[in-house]
C-alpha cells in the first residue's frame, strides 16, 4: 500500500535518478565483491581483510596525489601496483603459514589481518577522516535532464564490466586461469603437476587487490572520506554481494553487487520509512537467497558426493 | 574410585574458588574486581561460542547478537520503573512493557530464553549453511538485530541506550552463574548429546548416517549457545550499568573469537583459560598506549593505539604459530594432573592407553 | 615511570582524564586533550600543588570506559575524572564514579542521561534537548517552513537532537505537516543517495541533518550533487576542520550551534585562552577543545573551593555549587543536574571557515 | 519375508543419469551383493536407500521389524537409520579425531531416550541407558580387538582396522539391514578372506540382512546369496553367484574373461 | 636410476619408514607390495617431495633429490598417481589431461597424447567436457592415469591404482601399465593386488611396518610360501 503511494507519488526524474544512483552504487559493489570471490575461488576462504585493502588504497590515494603531489592517472597506476603488492604480502604473512591447517585457523587468521590493518591505519593515520583528492574531471556533476550524476558515476559501471570480462577470460581460458582453479581443489597434488602454486596464489592475490584499489579509487571519488574503518562496511555488504551471487563466481559477484546496490536504494525511495533499517537488508537478502540456494544464485549447486 | 576422588577434588576447587571471589569482592578494589568479573562474564560468551564452534563445528559469528538480546532483557526489565521517564526521555517506553519490573536473576533467565527462542528461529535458515556461508549468514543476523534494537525506539530507546540498570559488581553473583554454567556445558559435553555434537563437527554425513538428526542437534548446541550468551550479555549489561546498541557491533564476536581460539577450540577449560590471558592481557597491554621514557626519552612508538596494534599482531601470531590454542581439544583433567604431579616428565614420552 | 609518581605523591594533585583517543570517535577526544593539556598548562597548580593529569584512552567503547574510570580511581587515585566526548562512554563510567563517589565531569557528552540519577556526574556543555531547540528557533526565525530530518539513527546525540527539533519546531509553526519527512541512516554509511532523492522531490526549506561529520559531511556533498541547494543545519559536532577538509565547497552555508566563539568569547579566560591556543596548534579552536577546557576548570575550581584534595565527596559537593566560573565558554553555573547552563552560538560555513551569525542565549 | 524392496528408483544428476529404474528386492537373512563396472551407479544406489540422495523418481520400501512396510524414500538419513538400516562408505567415514570408544559410542545415540537436560544432570534414567550402551560397545570392540586401541584416535589406526571399525560403528546402532560399500577395498587377499569370515560371523550373531558393494569377485562369489549386477545405472543380471559367473553379459560388461594364472 | 637409501619418514613422532633402501633401475617394472599401513604410500609420497624425510638419502639419476620441493621434483621425469585417485574434480576431464602437461610447450605433441589417452580409455573421450568431479571411481583412476602419463614422465609411479576398480578395468589398467612400460617408461608400482603386480614385476618388494622384509623378481615372490600366506591367500593361484 505504501509502496504503492510512494510510487505513484514518485516522480519520473526521481524514478530515473533513483536507478542512476542504485546502478552506480551496485557496480561499486560488484567490483570488490569480485576481489572477494577471486581469492575465495582459489583458496576457498574469505579474505576479511580485503575490505581493509580498499581501506588501504584509499590512503595510498591520499598520500600520492595529496601529499606527493604526483598526477593522479600516475597515482592510480601506482596505488593499483602497491594494493597488489600489499595484498601479495598479506598472503604471505598471514595466509601461505597455514596452507597446510584447518579452515578455521584460515578464516581466524584472515579476521586478525583485517583487525590489523584497521589498527595499524589507526595508529599511523590517527583515527580523523582525511579528504580523497578531489579530482575535477571526474568528481564533476553533469545533469541528463533532471537527473543528476557525477562524472565518475558513468565510469563505474563501464570499468567493472571490463574488469569482469578481462578476469573471466583470464580464469577460463588461459593456462593461469587453468592452474587457479587446479590449486584450488588440490594444491598438493597441484605441486606434483609441475604447478608453483605459491606463485598461483600471489598471482590471484594480486589480481583481487587491484581489483579493490581500482573499486577504492571509485569509491574514495564517489564518497570522500577516508578513515580507518572504511572498509568494514563495504567490505562486509561486497562479501555478502559476493556470496549471494555464488561464491567463487564471478558474474555471481557482478549479480550479487547489482542487486545489493539497487536493492538498497529501492529500499529507500520506496519505503522511506523503512530507510534505518537499510543496512538489514543486505542481511536478509543474504539469509532468504542462501536458504533457497545454499550456494548462492549463480554457485555451482552441489550434491556431495559420498 | 578415582571418579570419587576427581569428584572431591572439583568439590574442593569450586569451593576454594568461591572463598577467592569472597576474597576479591570484599578485600581488593573495584577496579580488580571489574576485570575478575568481565574476564567471568568473557569466560561464559567464550563457553557459549565453543559449544557451537569448537564442539559442534559450526562456525557461527553471532555471538554478540545473542549478548545483545540478553543485555538488552536485563536493560529493560531491570531499571527502577521510577526512573524509567528519565531514561526513556525521547519516546516514553511501551506501555505493554512500561511496569514490568524483573529481579537481576530473572531478567538473565528470561534474556536467554529470549535468546534461545530467535536462534531457535534463524536456526531453520541457516544451520543448513556450511563453514563460511554460515560464518556470514550468522554474522548478519547479529547486525540485524542491532539494527533493529536501534529502530526500536519505544523498547529498546533506540541508539539513546538504556542506563542505570541497577549495578552489578559483585563477584561471588558473578562467579556463582560461571560456574553453573561451566558444570552444566561440562556435564553435557561428556554426555552421549556432547558425543553427538563432536559426531556433527567430525563428519556430518558420517553422523547423518548413524542415526544422529543433525538438525536437531545443531539447532540443540545453536540454542543452549544463545541462551548462555543471553546469560553472559545480561550480565555485561548489568556489569556495566548501562547498554546500547553500539556495543554489540560485529567486531565484539572477534573478542570471543580469540578467548576460544587461544584456549583451544574444543576445549572448555581452554576456554575458561582463554578468558583469562585475554581480558587480562588486553589491560596489561594498555602499557603500550601509555607514553614510555626511557633515559628521559619519549619513545614515540608508544602512543594511544599501539596497544590494539600489539593486539592484533599477537592474535595473528598465534594462530599462526600456535594454532590448536592452549589446550587443543585436551581438557585439563584431574587424571592427566595427578599423572603429571606424580611424573613431571612423563608427557614428554610416548602416551600409552593410561585408563585402567 | 611509576617509581616518580610515589615518590612525588604528596606535592601532586592528580586528575583523571579519560577520553576516546582511537575508535570511532578519536577525532573528538583528540580535540578535547588538546583543551584540557592547555588549561593544564595554564592553571597548573591548585591548592600550591601542581596538578598532574593521567590520560586514558577509553577507545570509543564502553566495557574499556568502564575499565579505565576504574582503573583511574583505583590505581591512579585521582579524585576528580575529566571525561568524555560520547555520552554512552560517560554513562559507562557513570556508575563507576557514582560507586566510589568520585566527581567526574563531562566535556561534550550531551545526553541528558549522563547527569541523570548521577550526582557524581556532572559537565561543561549544554545538552541535547537545548541545542535541538535552538536550532529550530534558527530554523524558524530564518523562515523556514518545510523542513526535513535527517539524522543518524544509531548515533544517541542525533537523535537526540532531531527528536528536540522536531518537537520545538513544530510548536513554532503550529503544524505537524511542517517536519516533512525524517529519514534515517547508520553510522558508517556512506550513500545517501536514495534518502536525498526522496527528499529533493518534497522541496523542504531547510534540512537539519544532525549527526557525526564525517557521514555529514558526504550526506551534503551528495546533496549538491543531486541538485539540492537548500541549507543544512546541524549539531556541534560538525564545528572540525575535517568536515570542511572533506565537505569542501559544498559544505558551503551548512550552520551549527555550538558552545563557543571568538567573536562571542566575552570572559578575559577566553582571550587567554585564545592567545595559548593559537601559540600551541595554530588555528582556530573548535568548540570541543574550549569545553574540555573548562571542564578542567570546574574540575580544579571544584578542588580549590573545596580545600581538599584528597576527600572527593568534599570535592563533589563543591563543584555542584559551581556559579558564575570564569570559563571560555562563558560564565559557567551548573544546574541541580549537573549540566552547565551556557548561551548557545550559531555559526555557518563560510569561505572555508566558521563564522559567527548568530548567538542564543538562555532564557 | 522381504526386508527391502525399490520400486524403480532413478537418479539423475544434471544431464547423467546415474541409476534408472532399479528394482531391488531383498529378503531377510540374505546377504546380496551388487557388482558392476565403475560407474554403474552402485554407490548411488545405497546412497538413495539411505537417505543420502532423494530418488528423482521411484519408491524405496522397507520393512520395519512390526512388519510394516514403509515408505522411506524422501525420509532424513538420520530416520532411516533409526529404522533399522545401516551402512559404511566407500572412502571411510570415520569420526576422524575422535577415539574408537567414542565412535562407537555415538552409533548408540540413536536410541536414546533421555534429553539433554536430564543427560546433562546424570539423572538415573539416563545412566542407566548408557551403561547398557557401553556394555554393548565393550562387547562390539572386543569382538574386532579394538578393545585394546579404544582411547586411540580413530585416524591413527591401520586402514584395514579402520575398515573394521566402521564395520562395528554401524553395528552398534543394531541394524537389521546392513549395507557394506566396498568394504574389502585395499585389502589384500588375506585379509579378505578374514572379513569374508566376519561377515557370517556378524550376520549369524546379530540375525542381519546384508546387502553389500563389492569388486573382489571372490569374497562375492563365496558369501552371497544372490547377486545383482548393475551396468550403466540399469540391471543387466541377477540371481545366484553360479547363474552371474556364467551370464555372459556380466561377463563382457564386468568380469572380462577368466584367464588363470 | 632411482636411489632410496636409508630413508627414515615420520609422522609427528611416529615412524612411518624405519630406513628404508630399494633401487629402481630404468625401464623396469617395480613393484612394492605390503600390508595396509606399511607405509608404501608414504615412501612414493616422500620421494615426489610432498613429505619431508626425516634422514636418508633419494637420488634419481645420481641428481640428489632429498628434501626438494615436489616442483623441482617433477621437472626430473617422475610423475605420482596418488592413491584415491585426486583429479581436480573442478576441472573437465580434458583440462585435468591438459594440466598432467603443465610443464610442457609443445602444443601440438599434447594434442596427440591427449589422443592417445582416449584411445586407451574410450570412456574418458565420451566424458571430455563432464567435470572430473562427477565420474565413478573407475573413471576417476583411469584419468588419474592418464593425466600422469600427459607429463610423458621417465618414471611413474602409482599408488594403488586398482583400488576399488572392476575386475575388467583392473585388467585393463595392468594391461596399460605394461604398454607403457614397453614404450620405455619405467614403473613404480605399489598394490595390494600381489597377484598380478608380481605377475607383471621384474623386481619385487614386501614392505612390513616401515621395513623391507623381502625382495626378488616377481615369479620369485609368487612362489614363495611366506608371500603367498601372507599376500596372496589360499586358493587360486
Ligand atoms: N598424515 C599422517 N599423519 C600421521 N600418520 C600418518 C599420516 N599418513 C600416514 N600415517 C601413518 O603412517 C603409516 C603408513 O601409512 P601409509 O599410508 O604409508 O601406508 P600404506 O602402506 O600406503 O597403506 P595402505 O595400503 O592403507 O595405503 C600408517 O600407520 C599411517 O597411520
Ligand atoms: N553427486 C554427484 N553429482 C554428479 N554425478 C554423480 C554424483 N554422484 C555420482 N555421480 C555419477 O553417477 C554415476 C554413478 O556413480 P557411483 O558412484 O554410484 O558409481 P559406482 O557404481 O559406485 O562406481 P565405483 O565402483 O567406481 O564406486 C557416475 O557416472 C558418477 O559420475
Ligand atoms: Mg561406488
Ligand atoms: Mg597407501
Amino acid at each position: 500500500m505504501e509502496f504503492f503511494e510512494a510510487f505513484v507519488n514518485m516522480s519520473g526524474g526521481s524514478f530515473a535518478q533513483h536507478m542512476v544512483n542504485g546502478i552506480s552504487l551496485g557496480s561499486l559493489y560488484a567490483m570488490i565483491a569480485i576481489g572477494y570471490t577471486m581469492v575465495y575461488g582459489i583458496l576457498l576462504m574469505i579474505n576479511f581483510a580485503h575490505g581493509d585493502i580498499v581501506m588501504m588504497a584509499c590512503y595510498f590515494t591520499f598520500f600520492g596525489i595529496s601529499v606527493f603531489h604526483i598526477p593522479w592517472y600516475l597515482t592510480f597506476i601506482l596505488v593499483i601496483i602497491t594494493t597488489a603488492l600489499l595484498g601479495v604480502v598479506i598472503e604471505r604473512a598471514a595466509y601461505r603459514p597455514l596452507r597446510d591447517a584447518p579452515k578455521n585457523s584460515v578464516l581466524i587468521s584472515a579476521i586478525g589481518a583485517s583487525f590489523l590493518l584497521e589498527n595499524l591505519a589507526n595508529y599511523l593515520f590517527s583515527g580523523r577522516p582525511l579528504r580523497f583528492p578531489n579530482i575535477e574531471v571526474l568528481s564533476q556533476n553533469l545533469s541528463l535532464g533532471s537527473v543528476q550524476i557525477q562524472a565518475i558515476s558513468l565510469f563505474i559501471p563501464v570499468v567493472t564490466i571490463v574488469c569482469l570480462m578481462i578476469l573471466l577470460h583470464i580464469v577460463n581460458n588461459t593456462k593461469i586461469g587453468m592452474s587457479m582453479r587446479a590449486v584450488s581443489k588440490d594444491y598438493e597434488i597441484a605441486r606434483v603437476m609441475g604447478i608453483n602454486i605459491d606463485n598461483v596464489i600471489s598471482i590471484t592475490f594480486a589480481i583481487g587487490s587491484a581489483l579493490a584499489a581500482i573499486g577504492a579509487i571509485m569509491w574514495g571519488i564517489r564518497y570522500p572520506g577516508i578513515t580507518p574503518m572504511l572498509g568494514v562496511m563495504p567490505g562486509l555488504k561486497c562479501f555478502i554481494a559476493a556470496v549471494i551471487g555464488g561464491v567463487g563466481n564471478i558474474k555471481g559477484a557482478v549479480l550479487g553487487g547489482f542487486i545489493l546496490g539497487l536493492g538498497e536504494i529501492i529500499i529507500v525511495a520506496f519505503f522511506p520509512q523503512l530507510s534505518g533499517y537499510r543496512d538489514a537488508f543486505a542481511f536478509i537478502v543474504l539469509i532468504v537467497i542462501l536458504f533457497y540456494k545454499p550456494t548462492g544464485l549463480l554457485g555451482e549447486k552441489t550434491t556431495e558426493k559420498v | 574410585m578415582a571418579k570419587k576422588r576427581n569428584l572431591i577434588l572439583t568439590v574442593i576447587l569450586l569451593a576454594g574458588l568461591f572463598g577467592l571471589a569472597w576474597y576479591i569482592n570484599f578485600e581488593t578494589d573495584s577496579y580488580l574486581r571489574r576485570i575478575v568479573n568481565l574476564c567471568m562474564v568473557y569466560a561464559i560468551i567464550g563457553l557459549s561460542m565453543n559449544l557451537t564452534n569448537g564442539f559442534t563445528g559450526q562456525f557461527s559469528l553471532g555471538q554478540a547478537g545473542f549478548m545483545a538480546i540478553g543485555a538488552y532483557a536485563v536493560g529493560i526489565f531491570t531499571v527502577p520503573v521510577s526512573l524509567r521517564p528519565s531514561v526513556f526521555y525521547a519516546a516514553p517506553m511501551h506501555p505493554a512493557i512500561a511496569d514490568i519490573h524483573m529481579p537481576l536473576w530473572l531478567a538473565l533467565i528470561v534474556g536467554g530464553l529470549c535468546a534461545a527462542l530467535v536462534a531457535f528461529l534463524i536456526g531453520a535458515p541457516v544451520l543448513r549453511l556450511r563453514g563460511d556461508y554460515l560464518a556470514v549468514a550468522t554474522l548478519g543476523f547479529s547486525e540485524i538485530i542491532r539494527i533493529v534494537i536501534t529502530n526500536a525506539q519505544t523498547i529498546t530507546n533506540g541508539a539513546l541506550g538504556i542506563k542505570d540498570i541497577p549495578p552489578l559488581n559483585d563477584v561471588r553473583y558473578i562467579f556463582a552463574f560461571t560456574a553453573a554454567v561451566f558444570i552444566f556445558i561440562t556435564a553435557l559435553i561428556n554426555t552421549s548429546y556432547g558425543r553427538a555434537f563432536k559426531a556433527i563437527r567430525e563428519d556430518e554425513i558420517a553422523a547423518e548416517a548413524m542415526g544422529i538428526d543433525l538438525f536437531k542437534h545443531k539447532s540443540l548446541a545453536f540454542m543452549l549457545s544463545a541462551f548462555f550468551a543471553g546469560i553472559g550479555g545480561g550480565l555485561y549489561a548489568a556489569l556495566l550499568g548501562t547498554v546500547d546498541p553500539k556495543n554489540f557491533l560485529f567486531t565484539l564476536t572477534y573478542n570471543f573469537l580469540l578467548i576460544i581460539v587461544l584456549g583451544g577450540m574444543g576445549s572448555i577449560t581452554g576456554s575458561m583459560i582463554g578468558s583469562i590471558l585475554v581480558t587480562a592481557g588486553l589491560e596489561f597491554l594498555r602499557i603500550f598506549d601509555e607514553p614510555l621514557e626511557l633515559f628521559g626519552v619519549a619513545i614515540p612508538l608508544f602512543r594511544p593505539g599501539f596497544r590494539m596494534v600489539i593486539f592484533s599482531v599477537l592474535l595473528m601470531a598465534l594462530v599462526l604459530f600456535w594454532r590448536r590454542g592452549i589446550m587443543g581439544t585436551r581438557e585439563f583433567t584431574w587424571d592427566k594432573t595427578i599423572a603429571f604431579c606424580k611424573n613431571p616428565f612423563g608427557i614428554f614420552g610416548r602416551k600409552g592407553v593410561d585408563k585402567a | 615511570g611509576g617509581e616518580k609518581k610515589d615518590a612525588a605523591k604528596s606535592d601532586v594533585i592528580k586528575v583523571g582524564v579519560f577520553l576516546p583517543l582511537t575508535g570511532d570517535n578519536a577525532a573528538g577526544g583528540e580535540l578535547e586533550l588538546r583543551g584540557i593539556k592547555l588549561a593544564n598548562k595554564m592553571h597548573p597548580e591548585v591548592l600550591g600543588k601542581k596538578v598532574e593529569l593521567v590520560v586514558a584512552d577509553n577507545k570509543s567503547d564502553k566495557a574499556e570506559a568502564a575499565s579505565v574510570a576504574a582503573r583511574l580511581i583505583e590505581k591512579d587515585k585521582v579524585k576528580v575524572i575529566i571525561g568524555t566526548y560520547g555520552s554512552s562512554l560517560a554513562m559507562a563510567a557513570g556508575n563507576i564514579v557514582k560507586e566510589n563517589k568520585v566527581p567526574a565531569i563531562g566535556t561534550s557528552c550531551t545526553n541528558p542521561q549522563v547527569t541523570a540519577n548521577n550526582d557524581y556526574y556532572f559537565r561543561a556543555c549544554f545538552i541535547d534537548p537545548f541545542q535541538g531547540t535552538v536550532m529550530a528557533n534558527y530554523a524558524f526565525k530564518n523562515g523556514a517552513k518545510k523542513v526535513a530530518i535527517i539524522q543518524e539513527v544509531s548515533n544517541d546525540y542525533a537523535v537526540g537532537l532531531a527528536k528536540f527539533f522536531k518537537e520545538a519546531f513544530v510548536k513554532l509553526t503550529g503544524s505537524p505537516d511542517s517536519i516533512i519527512e525524517v529519514a534515517n541512516y547508520q553510522t558508517g554509511d556512506k550513500d545517501f543517495s536514495a534518502i536525498l532523492t526522496n527528499i529533493k522531490a518534497k522541496n523542504p526549506d531547510v534540512i537539519f541533518a544532525p549527526g557525526n561529520f564525517t557521514e555529514s559531511a558526504l550526506l551534503i556533498k551528495q546533496a549538491r550533487q543531486l541538485g539540492l541547494t537548500v541549507p543544512f543545519l546541524g549539531g556541534d559536532t560538525w564545528e572540525t576542520q575535517e568536515f570542511i577538509d572533506v565537505g569542501g565547497k559544498d559544505v558551503e552555508g551548512a550552520s551549527l550551534s555550538t558552545a563557543f566563539d571568538r567573536e562571542k568569547a566575552s570572559t578575559a579566560e577566553a582571550k587567554k585562552f585564545l592567545d595559548a591556543y593559537v601559540k600551541e596548534y595554530k588555528g582556530e579552536p573548535s568548540a570541543l577543545t574550549a569545553l574540555a577546557y573548562d571542564a578542567y576548570l570546574i574540575a580544579i575550581d571544584g578542588i580549590k573551593r573545596a580545600g581538599t584534595a584528597t576527600d572527593s565527596v568534599k570535592i563533589r559537593d563543591a563543584i555542584a555549587q559551581t556559579k558564575d566560573l570564569e570559563a571560555v565558554t562563558g560564565k559557567t553555573t551548573l544546574d541541580k543536574n549537573g549540566d552547565a547552563i551556557k548561551a548557545a552560538v550559531i555559526k555557518t560555513v563560510k569561505d572555508g571557515k566558521f563564522k559567527y551569525t548568530d548567538f542564543v542565549d538562555v532564557k | 519375508m522381504t526386508i527391502l524392496r525399490t520400486d524403480g528408483i532413478m537418479m539423475r544428476f544434471g544431464g547423467v543419469v546415474a541409476v534408472s529404474n532399479l528394482q531391488i528386492k531383498i529378503e531377510e537373512h540374505e546377504i546380496v551383493a551388487l557388482i558392476g563396472p565403475n560407474g554403474a551407479g552402485k554407490t548411488t544406489a545405497f546412497n538413495m536407500i539411505t537417505g543420502i540422495y532423494t530418488p528423482t523418481e521411484g519408491n524405496v520400501l522397507y520393512t520395519d521389524e512390526h512388519g510394516r512396510e514403509v515408505k522411506i524414500t524422501g525420509k532424513k538419513p538420520s530416520d532411516i537409520a533409526k529404522l533399522g538400516i545401516a551402512r559404511t562408505f566407500q572412502n571411510i567415514r570415520l569420526f576422524k579425531e575422535l577415539s574408537v570408544y567414542e565412535n562407537v559410542m555415538i552409533a548408540k545415540h540413536l536410541h536414546l531416550k533421555a534429553d539433554f537436560f536430564s543427560a546433562a544432570l546424570h539423572l538415573p534414567h539416563y545412566k542407566a541407558e548408557q551403561v547398557k550402551a557401553e556394555v554393548e560397545v565393550e562387547k562390539l570392540l572386543k569382538s574386532v580387538n579394538l578393545w585394546e586401541l579404544r582411547e586411540e584416535k580413530a585416524f591413527s589406526l591401520p586402514y584395514g582396522q579402520q575398515r573394521h571399525l566402521e564395520i562395528v560403528r554401524a553395528l552398534a546402532t543394531n541394524p537389521r539391514l546392513l549395507l557394506l560399500d566396498e568394504p574389502a577395498a585395499g585389502m589384500n587377499p588375506k585379509e579378505t578372506e578374514e572379513l569374508t569370515a566376519f561377515i557370517r560371523k556378524i550376520r549369524e550373531q546379530y540375525q542381519l540382512t546384508i546387502f553389500m558393494i563389492e569388486h573382489h569377485m571372490e569374497l562375492v562369489m563365496d558369501i552371497s546369496d544372490r547377486i545383482y549386477v548393475l551396468d550403466f545405472g540399469e540391471t543387466i543380471a541377477s540371481g545366484t553367484p553360479q547363474a552371474i559367473q556364467d551370464n555372459e553379459r556380466v561377463i563382457s560388461a564386468y568380469l572380462g574373461v577368466e584367464e588363470d594364472a | 636410476m632411482l636411489k632410496v637409501e636409508e630413508l627414515v619418514v615420520a609422522y609427528g613422532g611416529i615412524e612411518a619408514l624405519k630406513g628404508i633402501s630399494l633401487e629402481v633401475p630404468a625401464g623396469k617394472i617395480i613393484t612394492l607390495i605390503g600390508a595396509n599401513g606399511a607405509g608404501k604410500s608414504t615412501l612414493l609420497r616422500t620421494i615426489i617431495g610432498l613429505v619431508k624425510p626425516k634422514s636418508g638419502r633419494i637420488t634419481y639419476n645420481d641428481k640428489d633429490l632429498t628434501g626438494l620441493n615436489s616442483q623441482k621434483i617433477v621437472t626430473t621425469g617422475i610423475t605420482l598417481v596418488p592413491e584415491g585417485r585426486r583429479v581436480f574434480s573442478n576441472l573437465t576431464v580434458w583440462e585435468n589431461l591438459k594440466i598432467g602437461a603443465y610443464m610442457r610447450k609443445d602444443e601440438a605433441e599434447i594434442a596427440k597424447d591427449v589422443a592417445w589417452i582416449y584411445s586407451m580409455f574410450p570412456r574418458l573421450e565420451e566424458r571430455s567436457w563432464q567435470l572430473a568431479g562427477t565420474l565413478s571411481g573407475g573413471e576417476q583412476q583411469m584419468l588419474a592415469v592418464g593425466r600422469a602419463l600427459m607429463s610423458r614422465p621417465r618414471l611413474i609411479m602409482m599408488d594403488e591404482p586398482s583400488l576399488g576398480l572392476a575386475p575388467l578395468v583392473i585388467k585393463d589398467i595392468f594391461r596399460i601399465i605394461q604398454e607403457i612400460n614397453a614404450k620405455g617408461m619405467t614403473i613404480l608400482l605399489i598394490e595390494q593386488n600381489a597377484n598380478m603386480a608380481l605377475k607383471i614385476a621384474d623386481w619385487a618388494y614386501v614392505l612390513e611396518t616401515g621395513r623391507i622384509t623381502l625382495e626378488g623378481t616377481g615369479s620369485d615372490l609368487l612362489a614363495n610360501p611366506e608371500v603367498r600366506d601372507a599376500y596372496l591367500g589360499k586358493k587360486k593361484s
